[in-house]
């Protein structure tokens, strides 16, 4: 298309793929602990609870803050991680952590749900046939709760699209690195007359988002129907 | 009576304070709106209960004028600004002339600055440097914040070793030092203009722009760092 | 293999206090609906946990309070068809059979799938989901799922209760065959007097959280006062042995000195078999009937005779092939004269007999289910 | 109130073709798990939109494919007992008894709760919540919750399987009384040929999505080539009528020319009743026989002999109460030189007789089913 | 407390009603959508689906600008719904109404992913004793999928306490009217020194939405073991 000029091409891939692994890198661990929530009590349960949700919570420029004194290189998880090569700052990964984070209690609600809605019943039925926890929690209860991973995934996905204060805070904004699609849009809003412009960005990333989530409906369909077993 | 005004967020601390003496002096209150220039401008484009809008960036009130939303007689220069070059940490002055060695003194790392082609402290910063003939070799090491507080908390955390903002930012921090304030030629003039909003017959407005003119108001951006440009 | 269970539980105002042995065999837990039975079996199979109480399989101690003992469900190597079938809604009916081979112990009685799936009759069905399939072959698909598991213990809360007669009649042989050859223990909730009768080597009856009666089938229904299934279950038990196999398809048995006539028994001559005899399907007669189509009369005396409610009596008979028991009126005890020590004779359809050990595909056999 | 029922419907590989009436009374859905009962009667009640059909209740259409007309299943003025129980989780026993009352229909009968829950004996499970009931207590309040809703129309699928034969034995009077004096129609699914034989007014035999045969429980039962239940739901019914109460119990009946003795049967002289006579309850001989405990002894001859599978056969034998149908061995039939016009005598055990028609509460007089 | 001053009491108070009636008048809506998308299929319904997840995969900033188009005095919704007395532009309504947008696909998802975790063969059951569809749904799907919107009103509700980019660039700051927590938070941290002052309301309003969110995990565990029947 003759009307994206480079940049925003490489603001379009970026915004892929930082969506893409925010919510991949995420999904483990989102799982885990949409999987402890609903299921397990321990003391702190309801710590972890909120602090899943403080980035729904929280403006965006404060998580971005946040962000920036933990992971960034003088911060105490940050430089840490420095010293086995790991690297967010002014990197696209940060970007990706930055919207992960975002993204994360979307995630964890929508698996969670999902889960709770899972009958124990057909769990114990797996147990009595020699399954351990760990093989009836692969076998039963994750495929019982693909849609659901699916709809937190899509949900997170599509967020991390959208995501802009806390990735512009902790990241900033470096053409090719950390430019996603948002920080242009909002580059764009910034000066009289780029409204034009912005928009163009905006159906790009409208389209991107849509597609994304209409392939993960028709999946996510499929799937529901295997697990509904209809 | 109650005066709105939009008003660019950076200029929150001397805005608190002139409303309280305004209130003093004329027993009208002032409703201070925070903003980026931008937005603000939008929503006086779509009718915005504003009386008055002071904004960072005269490219906003330019287009506004042209949409005849604002009085242009009322129009002035309220405010102007300078930028300067700041480091993280305790640091030695530098001169900002042609020959700073800018990309030397970053290595491997970056300058913050605010969006070089959006906010207005980025587009000054971004003149000033290729008037100096010092973008080119720095751009690709430019993090670009989407204001010019967050360029400063870039810098402030150590993540970017130099970054430009206002002078009026600068001073806000101790974990950074000025090193160098960039020459008033090396960019177009830094200036907050403010004006009234058409078809708002709110007598106090009058008031308030009278107000902005004096002593008090003065003092009051003066001790945040602004340079006061009006009269 | 001795399966012991002591528990004690309480459920909201039920109040479960169990204590039994259930020897190798097949040990049917019976009673009325509420009285316990899927709790004890949850309990053995260590979805539920007991408040108190001892589970061990021989010296293999599954649970034990005491010594704070608890092995989770997947390490008792179970095989539990629940009464709801519970299958995997996510996976067709072949991989909810290939998930049991999947865990199948090494120690376990090997199954091979398609053995199992003929018995069943669900060949026509492996490709497809549990949702698209009818009650019972849901039932007989979560039956062939656990017996895959190639269980050391098996756990069956009514899992015929879905099906049809035939349908019966062609499972029921398997679990004979598990009681019997595979040896293993089976655990058995049924309401089915002809299902505890074809297949109990032990009766354990439930009452309202207790264990009301412990015994052979013969001595829990056979005694009245218990009457698990009401007056309709008492029977006499006799052992026997089979003497020859005629042309016509009868089997001839021999019973203490007597001898029986019995249809479709498959076992080999000299094989023994248990015989059980329905009290309501032993008529008695004061002179050798002629010319009747019963085949097995035996001679005997009135050993007791207890009226029951309503217009019933249930005559205990000694005859050469052991104690009969005979439910008649109460007006023919009076015609005939019954008390104890009248000679009688005991007449018995030959088709009205249930058979127990026989491995048979034929239903003829089988006691009397219409 | 006639039901009649035309549906063809595709259900993957299942291939539903049947058409049938079923007239005033209770209509059983008799068949092979995997028939189609369950299609049926999900098809009646508007859960499943059959491709084509029409189902009415006698001019009342439900729908009519070719009208393009349909009810959905809230106006079908229905109770279903599911094969499932399908309770409202987040109820209690007690609200989802009221939910059913809450739409109750101003012209159906009327039950009131109390009554209701006191046949099924679920007084002390009011104030739970099902997921804490038993599998047999989840299925009487299911039964409730049908029969709660006042229908005009009730489906029932298995509603006694879950059930121990005492608790059946103290619901199925609830069904007859609603088939006889509340007159309601009722489609019904079982797999037991006593309930069959106790309640059916009329049987459908469903074989593989077909209809195989539509006729009075004594037509279908009593038809060797149909046999639903295979051979042992062979048997015949008589049409009597009680002539006189006995003091110990015994009700006297008039079958055709003939007198009938039976245990338990609740009903004032003058009544009509059906009893059905199951064939292995039925012995033959050529004398008549003297001195046995058999109260019901009826002279006639053979009429056909028809020899099945294996050792068994079945005799017809025409006798003054009716035609009666006896499962003898072939032995039997050989040694008393059975064939049609020779003259015999049918022994009947007393107790071994199911009654029709009975509201009675005794468990005895039926048909025996150990 | 002292540390607080009138103007960010009224934040709070903002914040909290604003948050409040976001929720409480998205989730009429948000069950109807969430029904339709989960029970029924309809031409358009992927674009539904997509209109829902716009606000999610839009920079806030672009959605409250294209509500600012719309629902502005100059919009064509806005100045409609003006000649009948209902003014969004620069009133808390119009902050109620960004909040609501922007937390509108979290509560459909949540709301979404109950309703299909209910077995319709209760519902159907519910049909036959003669419920009829409305009755049907009032009595056994919504109570069934009430942890589910509890889940997705939480959700939404801290959602709408972060939310600022959009309510900003639609209503704008005005202290008293539209002057919520986070825009706030944002005008403290535009100014010199001003962290100080940020970080106290943003303890305030972590202190707030955990409180909220606190509440409803209780009674969302206490309702659903309700629903389960436990
Ligand atoms: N949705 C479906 N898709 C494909 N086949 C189906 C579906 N539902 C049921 N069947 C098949 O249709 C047949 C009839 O099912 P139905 O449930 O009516 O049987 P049934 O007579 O009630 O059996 P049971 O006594 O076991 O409950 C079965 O073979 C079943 O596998
Ligand atoms: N979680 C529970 N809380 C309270 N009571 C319970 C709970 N679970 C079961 N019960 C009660 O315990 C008793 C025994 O239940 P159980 O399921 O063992 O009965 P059952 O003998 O299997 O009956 P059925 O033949 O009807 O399946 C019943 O009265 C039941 O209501
Ligand atoms: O004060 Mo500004 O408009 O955010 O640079
Ligand atoms: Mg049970
Ligand atoms: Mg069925």
């Amino acid at each position: 298309m003759e009307w994206l000029g480079p940049e925003e091409w490489q603001a379009v891939a970026l915004s892929l793929r930082v969506s893409f692994w925010a919510t991949l890198a995420g999904l483990p661990l989102g799982v885990f602990v949409a999987y402890a929530l609903a299921r397990w009590s321990f003391p702190g349960k309801q710590i972890l609870n909120g602090i899943v949700h403080l980035p729904l919570i929280l403006p965006p420029v404060v998580t971005g803050y946040l962000l920036l004194l933990t992971f960034g290189t003088r911060g105490p998880v940050g430089s840490l991680l420095q010293e086995i090569g790991i690297v967010f700052a002014f990197r696209w990964t940060g970007a990706a952590l930055a919207a992960g984070v975002m993204s994360f209690p979307l995630m964890v609600r929508a698996i969670r749900l999902s889960i709770e809605a899972v009958d124990p019943k057909l769990e114990q039925a797996a147990a009595t046939l020699g399954a351990s926890r760990m093989w009836v929690f692969v076998s039963i209860t994750l495929p019982l709760i693909l849609p659901g991973i699916i709809a937190g995934a899509i949900l997170a996905f599509a967020k991390a699209m959208g995501e802009f204060g806390a990735t512009i805070t902790f990241v900033s904004n470096i053409p090719g690195e950390t430019q996603t699609l948002p920080t242009a849009i909002y580059a764009f809003l910034q000066v009289p007359g780029g409204e034009g412009s912005a928009m163009r960005l905006v159906l790009v990333s409208v389209v991107v988002a849509m597609s994304a989530l209409f392939l993960s409906e028709i999946l996510a369909r499929r799937i529901a129907r295997r697990v509904a077993g209809i | 009576d109650q005066v709105t005004v939009f008003a660019a967020a950076s200029m929150k601390n001397a805005m608190q304070t002139v409303s309280d003496r305004f209130n003093e002096a004329t027993g009208h209150d002032l409703a201070v709106s925070l903003a980026g220039s931008s937005a603000l401008a939008r929503q006086i484009q779509q009718g915005a209960p504003a009386d008055l809008f002071i904004s960072a960036n005269p490219g906003w009130m330019d287009a506004l004028e042209k949409e005849g939303l604002i009085v242009p007689e009322t129009r002035v220069d309220l405010l102007g600004n300078v930028i300067v070059l700041i480091a993280h940490g305790e640091a030695d002055k530098v001169d900002i002339g042609p020959e700073l060695d800018l990309p030397g003194m970053l290595g491997e790392n970056h300058l913050a600055m605010a969006m070089v082609d959006a906010v207005p402290a980025g587009i000054y910063g971004k003149a000033a440097l290729k008037s100096l003939g010092l973008w080119d070799a720095v751009a690709p090491k430019v993090a670009q914040a989407d204001n010019v507080r967050a360029a400063l908390a870039l810098v402030a955390t150590g993540e970017a070793p130099l970054g430009i903002v206002y002078a009026t930012d600068a001073a806000a921090t101790d974990k950074i030092s000025v090193i160098g304030t960039f020459p008033a030629d090396s960019h177009p003039p830094i200036v907050y203009p403010a004006a009234a909003v058409t078809g708002r017959d709110n007598p106090a407005v009058s008031e308030f722009l009278a107000f902005l003119r004096t002593l008090a108001a003065r003092n009051a951006f003066e001790a945040q760092g602004f340079i006061v440009m009006a009269d | 293999m001795t399966l012991s269970v002591s528990l004690t539980h309480r459920l909201g105002q039920f109040d479960l206090d169990v204590s039994f042995e259930a020897p190798a065999g097949l040990t049917v837990l019976f009673g009325q609906s509420g009285s316990g039975k899927t709790t004890v079996i949850n309990a053995v199979a260590g979805l539920l946990k007991a408040q108190a109480g001892r589970i061990a399989l021989d010296d293999w101690v599954l649970e034990d309070s005491a010594q704070r003992l608890w092995l989770p469900p997947h390490r008792r190597k179970l095989g539990y068809i629940f009464q709801e079938s519970r299958l995997f809604p996510h996976f067709t009916v072949r991989q909810n059979l290939r998930y049991a081979s999947w865990f199948a112990r090494r120690d376990g009685p090997g199954e091979s799938l398609s053995r199992v799936v003929e018995m069943l009759g669900i060949g026509h069905l492996l490709d497809r989901r549990p949702a698209l399939l009818s009650g019972g072959e849901k039932q007989r698909v979560a039956i062939g799922r656990a017996l895959l598991a190639a269980p050391r213990l098996i756990l069956a809360d009514e899992p015929l209760a879905a099906l049809d007669e035939a349908r019966k009649a062609e499972i029921m042989p398997y679990f004979e065959r598990l009681r019997d050859e595979v040896a293993v223990p089976i655990l058995y909730v049924s309401h089915s007097p002809a299902e505890v009768v074809r297949l109990a080597t032990t009766v354990v009856a439930l009452q309202n959280g207790r264990v009301a009666r412990v015994g052979s089938p013969a001595e829990v229904f056979g005694d009245p006062t218990i009457a698990p299934a009401g007056v309709r279950g008492i029977g006499a038990v006799l052992e026997a042995r089979v003497v020859a196999r005629h042309a016509d398809g009868l089997s001839e048995l021999a019973a203490g000195a007597a001898r029986l006539f019995l249809a479709g028994v498959d076992l080999a001559p000299g094989k023994p078999l248990r015989v059980r005899i329905a009290a309501h399907d032993v008529m008695l007669s004061l002179q050798r009937p002629e010319g009747v189509s019963a085949l097995n009369i035996l001679s005997g005396h009135v050993e007791a005779v207890r009226l029951g409610d309503g217009p019933a009596a249930i005559i205990s008979v000694q005859t050469s092939a052991g104690r009969l028991l005979s439910h008649v009126t109460q007006r023919s005890v009076a015609a005939l004269g019954l008390k104890p020590g009248v000679a009688c004779h005991a007449i018995i359809k030959t088709l009205a007999i249930a058979s127990r050990g026989g491995n048979g595909t034929a239903t003829t056999q089988f006691q009397a289910m219409t």
